[in-house]
């Protein structure tokens, strides 16, 4: 009974950090229409953020509440700077865009290894986020892990405070005129290329949060990018082009359903299950959850 | 019209190159072949060359640098000592990239264009078996410094890391008898060695009426742990027996602590961390956790002083040394006895010469057997301190003698159903 | 007048390509190089199957490790039952496995017939399916692109998964022989290299084919404006679909031809990792160019040999950054400077002439 | 050539909604052979998504019949293949492939895989009349997306000609053309019309004075009034909503 419970909030803390890998995606990928594959990079990025931070500042806690900032400018830098030399360049080739970036991984990675070194690094995790917390009391007690839920409530932090700049500010005002017709809003007077590069600015920045909170359940290493980015694109894809909460729904849905059938099956089966799931998904819905509905012929 | 006719030209030259190669067939399967059996070493020069074929690139990199670094170690003392048979070793490196057809394709290169004496490295199971046919075909000699899941004997290989009955066997009677464990949970990555050893664990657990409560398996480099720590949990087991390798070790650790799981109320034995892995995984998360090897860098022993002396200062201060690396290093010296016990580089007389070598190695004296090409080796339960150095806890005693088959031991009987002998 | 000169010249350059691949190359390179050479080959062979579904047909199929790993599994079968002889298992299953009889699905692998037309029919019937279901759903681009480097990476887990059937992660390896052929003798290795050089000659003559005739200019049309193809009646769906399942194809026997060659299929060589690798070749050689993708995989896979044993690091950067240059600033591969090239004197001879 | 009966296009109660927004609100019309009927209508009426809806291209309820074939409910190269062709408000021609190359393709939807597989050779003859009648011979070697804007638009009408259409649907065909272009594009319609239905959608009022036989208006998604050119003229209706319109210069030429 109670292990239902704990296969549920499993799936949803897996969920959540899938979240968090897709969301700056969602942006750029979602928004933009560009297939980052660095994304991967920048989510190491923050992570070693997190690893650079722990030297001089000595306390684990406090590393880890100064990387969250830091990790969310040094990664929207390097996406800024990735927009800048490649990506403005590649608007309308979308999929040459993926491979361009892919390249730009491979000599991340490599800049990982040489910076840092081939093994893997490791953080400390501060004392406040090691415990548990029990719902359920006795003999067969439903207990949360600290990380887990600080990582959702990173995840869900930051998807209000996504929502709420493009909703409620102007530059959130300019992003969506911009997704939603780039001509119409050039003529308007949107200075779109920087309406692009501060997106593009805000969902790599993402990816450093995700990072940061990457290093409270995994290994912080040069391939730590390339193992979730195919994961992180799938949430995306599932979720709808354009829609932060066909996201929000398709990073829990397949967060539950990895957790359920790891579970139950191995966690190869469950892979190879929740992959096949998406592409039977994709014939129901091939745009995705959401989808934003546009009369041109393109 | 020219362009259709070149065409049907091409066409039919085409068919002509085909039937020309397809006629020009060599042996078929079964006959003697002429290529010869037995490798030809370059014995032309004043120096003797030997191959080291270990991944100085890719995800395997990290493991296999340190084994190369081992090596050239042993051939520089050997070199300073004045060679084997009075020639200089020359090394020849090659890069496996962690790429198994790279393996087959730089071992086929080392043996047959730099025609070497022998080759030192691989590290996975997987490139072992890629190169494996390649020196069997060629004749020639690998040696092999991991432990590894056991079930291959083969003329080409010397195997100087544990086989099952030297790590797997002892770490289970060690959780039996000085533990009192009565049920294991099993959880590995999904690769060759950890499915092999699982199902060596569960042929003993059955034959000592111990429980296995679970058996999990994550893609090698899954960093996902949640579900599998949960399921250790609810399992409720004595001890948890681990063969994840890498990157998923922080994974499943973090997750093991995150559930308020400890060294003393469900430990776990793991055969695939060594003092590296201890360094990147973080000595926070894993102390008082257990390990099985034939050696750490704290074995007590004269040479095992004088190797983490020379290894340090070769390459570095706060380099640790390790099993594998430990195998390495003494597999270049187990070779130069063996040539010089034999009297030549040869392949044949070198493997001739085999049985019987020993060595006093870091880890204790070590004894080559002919039969198996296998070493007797020594196991050393070890305890992971804050530190990051393990400690023995508990040892062998004795070298144990290699048994890749465990034909020795009546419980693992039918577990290779191939080895029917 | 450029395309009369270059119909004239490619039967010349193709004639060329044969002297160099059946005379030169056996004649100048040793055993050991040649057999690195027909690995070469191999993935060369993929790549002009990925010249005909990308550069041709727009899709970029990042996931041709599925079908190099189909063709060359079910290769690598038949070879482990040849070797076993008849009754017999596979070493590996009896090492590994628990069971005695052989898998019901491993059985048609004995025949050599089933075994060749399975290198061929299951790799191109596997890529009808997905094919059927994601082009008929419209799922294109991006969302193609990622859905088949997944399909990949799921084929790679599950086989890793099912050990005692398919040998694990450490695939199938140690091979005696070739349809009764000895590998162990280097006259058949030779033979080996040859078959591989003249099935990627074949190959790229048939791709040629394709890319001149009707279907090649109807691909075409369907990259360019897929919907505007639908109106002149076509179903873009079924264009797509027989570009995609003939390179899957391609990819099969690439596999196939894989195993003998170098002795090894393994979960390794078909993930997501060695699906992109297949694409980079083709890329920086040109996509759309058949020679272009044939000798971008070919000088790809060589300075890969050459160069990361040397500087393992600086190879990364170079090939991310090769990469990266030729993509984002020369999208049609080195192939297109060629063109440039050509078109350039073409255009000085036209104005020397007036 | 075709022998097939001359069929009329009868369209009844067509409604297309997009998330909610009603596009084409109940529309009835009826386009007989040898017609060559005007759609006009202020922008937003719903002229381009009534095309998109007979063409298969939006999703929509109601009956649109081409003979005796009910075309909503099918895919769109179904449609294509009873004889149902269109042009774009942009036309959308296959850049990288010349002339020739496009008026082949359009020309080969009931080719088989033996044809497709083989080189092209020569040119056929419906592809020749075609090259001819839309005055494009002598660039047939050009790739098409060098061609000048007009001669895009005659690319596409061509390529309806090769495709042997019986229904042609021209989304606003003389958009930026020339005052000759114009007239060489209205004769040009004139002759192909005569065994075919041509429905235009059109915004140049001279133009469609010129040579429209028949037109419908369409305002906010329904028919506001039908008849010869006269008659619509004379429509008081007409020219409250959208004949007004014209007098300001700019809105005739785009819609966007």
């Amino acid at each position: 009974m109670s292990i239902i419970l704990t296969q549920s909030f499993t799936g949803i803390s897996i969920g959540a950090v899938l979240l968090l890998i897709a969301l700056g995606l969602s942006l750029t990928f979602g928004q933009m229409g560009v297939i980052n594959m660095a994304h991967g990079e920048f989510i190491m990025a923050g992570a070693y953020t997190v690893y650079l931070l722990q030297g001089p500042l000595s306390s684990a806690g406090m590393s880890l509440l100064v990387a969250l900032p830091t990790a969310f400018l040094v990664a929207g830098a390097m996406g800024v700077l990735l927009e800048w030399l490649l990506i403005r360049r590649l608007y309308a080739r979308p999929l040459d865009t993926l491979l361009v970036t892919w390249g730009v991984s491979l000599m991340l990675q490599q800049l990982a290894r040489d910076l840092f070194g081939a093994p893997n690094v490791h953080t400390e995790i501060p004392g406040w986020l090691s415990g548990r917390v029990t719902v359920i009391g006795g003999d067969d007690p439903l207990t949360l892990t600290h990380a887990r839920l600080f990582i959702l409530a990173l995840a869900l932090a930051a998807v209000v405070a996504l929502t709420l700049a493009l909703r409620l500010t102007p530059l959130g005002r300019r992003i969506r005129a911009v997704v939603q017709h780039r001509d119409l809003a050039e003529a308007s007077g949107i200075a779109t290329a920087r309406v692009d590069r501060i997106t593009f600015f805000i969902g790599s920045g993402l990816a450093g949060l995700a990072g940061v909170a990457l290093t409270l359940v995994g290994p912080i290493g040069p391939t730590m990018g390339t193992n979730v980015i195919i994961d992180a694109f799938l949430v995306v894809v599932v979720g709808g082009i354009g829609q932060l909460r066909g996201a929000v729904i398709a990073a829990f849905a397949l967060g539950v359903l990895q957790a359920v059938m790891e579970y139950s099956t191995t966690v190869s089966v469950a892979r190879v299950t929740v992959l096949i799931a998406i592409v039977a998904f994709l014939q129901w819905r091939p745009q995705g959850i959401y989808t934003l509905r546009t009369r041109s012929l393109a | 019209m020219p362009k259709a006719r070149g065409h049907r030209l091409l066409t039919t030259v085409l068919a002509l190159l085909t039937a020309v190669v397809m006629t020009a067939c060599g042996a078929r399967t079964g006959e003697d072949t002429p290529a010869g059996r037995v490798a030809e070493v370059d014995t032309s020069a004043d120096t003797i060359k030997v191959g080291l074929l270990n991944s100085l690139s890719g995800t395997m990199a990290i493991s296999e640098v340190t084994v190369r670094d081992a090596l050239l170690l042993a051939i520089d003392e050997i070199n300073a000592a004045g060679g084997v048979l009075g020639r200089q070793i020359e090394p020849v490196s090659e890069d496996g990239a962690s790429d198994w057809p790279t393996f087959a394709e730089k071992a086929e290169k080392l043996i047959r264009q730099d025609r070497v004496a022998a080759v030192f490295g691989c590290w996975t199971s997987a490139s072992r078996k890629a190169v494996l046919p390649v020196f069997e075909r060629n004749g020639s000699l690998l040696f092999y410094p991991v432990q590894y899941e056991g079930l291959e004997q083969s003329p080409s290989i010397f195997y100087t890391g544990a086989t099952t009955n030297q790590q797997i066997v002892p770490a289970l009677d060690y959780l039996r008898e000085e533990e009192g464990v009565e049920s294991l949970y099993l959880v590995g990555s999904d690769y060759v060695f950890p499915r092999t050893a699982n199902r060596i664990i569960k042929a003993y657990a059955e034959e000592h009426g111990i429980e296995i409560a679970g058996e999990d398996y994550a893609p090698l480099g899954s960093t996902e742990f949640a579900t599998i720590a949960n399921k250790v949990q609810a399992a409720g087991a004595d001890a948890v027996f681990n063969t994840l390798n890498g990157d998923s070790n922080v994974s499943f650790f973090r997750e093991y602590q995150a559930l308020g799981l400890t060294a003393e109320s469900m430990p776990v034995l793991s055969v695939s961390i060594a003092e590296e892995e201890v360094r990147s995984i973080g000595a926070q998360t894993l102390a008082g956790q257990l390990t099985s090897w034939n050696y750490y860098q704290t074995t007590p022993s004269a040479a095992n002083e004088r190797f983490v002396a020379a290894y340090q200062a070769e390459y570095g201060e706060d380099r640790p040394t390790s099993d594998p690396m430990e195998a390495a290093y003494t597999s270049v010296h187990l070779w130069a006895a063996m040539v010089e016990e034999a009297g030549s580089f040869e392949v044949a007389d070198v493997r001739a010469a085999a049985d019987g070598i020993t060595f006093d190695a870091p880890e204790g004296t070590v004894t080559v057997d002919g039969e198996t090409q296998h070493l007797h080796k020594t196991n050393r339960i070890g305890r992971i301190g804050a530190d990051g150095l393990i400690t023995e806890v508990w040892s062998s005693k004795t070298p144990i003698r290699p048994d890749p088959y465990l034909r020795a031991y009546e419980w693992a009987r039918g577990l290779a159903a191939g080895d029917r002998s | 007048m450029t395309d009369f000169l270059h119909r004239r010249r490619a039967p010349a350059g193709y004639a060329l390509a044969a002297v160099l691949l059946f005379a030169l190359a056996p004649l100048l390179l040793s055993d050991f190089r040649l057999g690195q050479f027909a690995r070469y080959l191999c993935i060369a062979i993929v790549a002009v199957g990925i010249a005909l579904a990308w550069g041709r047909g727009g899709m970029l199929v990042l996931g041709q490790g599925l079908f190099f790993g189909v063709g060359g599994y079910a290769m690598a079968m038949h070879m482990k039952l040849a070797d076993a002889g008849p009754g017999g298992l596979p070493d590996f299953m009896l090492l590994y496995g628990t069971a005695d009889a052989l898998p019901w699905w491993w059985e048609p692998f004995r025949s050599p017939a089933v075994a060749l037309a399975a290198v061929l029919l299951l790799p191109m019937g596997l890529a009808a399916v997905i094919g059927w279901f994601v082009f008929r759903r419209r799922v294109r681009g991006a969302y193609f692109a990622i859905l088949s480097q997944a399909l990949a990476a799921a084929f790679a887990i599950l086989l890793i998964g099912q050990q005692a059937t398919t040998g694990g992660s450490n695939g199938l390896t140690d091979f005696q022989g070739f349809f009764g052929y000895s590998l162990l003798d280097p006259v058949n290795r030779r033979t080996v290299y040859f078959v591989i050089a003249a099935t990627l000659l074949a190959l790229m003559l048939l791709t040629r084919q394709i890319f001149h005739s009707r279907y090649g200019e109807l691909l075409v049309a369907v990259r360019d404006a897929e919907e505007r193809v639908r109106f002149l009646g076509y179903d873009p769906a079924l264009v797509k679909l027989a570009a995609y399942v003939a390179s899957a194809g391609m990819a099969g026997v690439a596999g196939a031809l894989f195993v003998p060659a170098v002795g090894i299929i393994s979960p390794a060589l078909i993930g997501i990792v060695p699906s992109i690798q297949f694409v980079i070749g083709a890329a920086i050689g040109g996509r759309a160019s058949v020679v272009g993708v044939v000798l971008g995989a070919i000088a790809v896979a060589w300075a890969q040999t050459v160069l990361s044993e040397e500087f393992p690091s600086a190879w990364t950067y170079f090939q991310g950054g090769l990469f990266v240059v030729v993509i984002a600033f020369l999208p049609g591969g080195i192939a297109s400077l060629w063109q440039l090239a050509t078109r350039r004197r073409a255009r000085t001879e036209a104005v020397t002439a007036a | 050539m075709t022998t097939a009966p001359l069929n009329d296009l009868e369209i009844s109660g067509l409604r297309v909604t997009f998330d909610g927004f009603t596009a084409v609100d109940g529309v009835s019309l009826r386009v007989g052979p040898g017609d060559l009927r005007f759609l006009i209508g202020p922008n937003g009426a719903g002229k381009t998504t009534l095309v998109d809806a007979v063409t298969g291209l939006a999703p929509a309820t109601g009956s649109v019949r081409f003979g005796p074939e009910e075309l909503l409910g099918r895919p769109v190269h179904r449609i294509a293949r009873l004889g149902i062709g269109r042009t774009f408000q942009t036309a959308t021609v296959f850049e990288q492939l010349t002339v020739l190359q496009n008026l082949d393709i359009a020309a080969g939807a009931g080719r088989g895989p033996h044809t497709l597989l083989r080189r092209r050779r020569g040119i056929p003859d419906e592809v020749a009349r075609a090259l001819d009648a839309v005055g494009l011979t002598a660039v047939r070697d050009r790739p098409a997306g060098t061609l000048a804007h007009g001669q895009k638009q005659w690319l596409e009408i061509g390529m309806l000609l090769v495709q042997d259409v019986q229904l042609m649907l021209l989304d606003e065909p003389v958009a930026g053309m020339s005052h000759e272009e114009r007239e060489h594009t209205g004769q040009l319609l004139r002759r192909i019309g005569r065994d075919r239905t041509i429905v235009v959608i059109e915004h140049d009022m001279d133009f469609m004075r010129t040579f429209a036989t028949s037109v419908t208006v369409l305002h906010a998604g329904r028919v506001l009034s039908e008849g010869t050119v006269a008659e619509v003229r004379a429509d008081p209706r007409v020219q409250e909503v959208y004949l007004g319109e014209t007098a300001a210069p700019a809105g005739a030429e785009v819609e966007a």
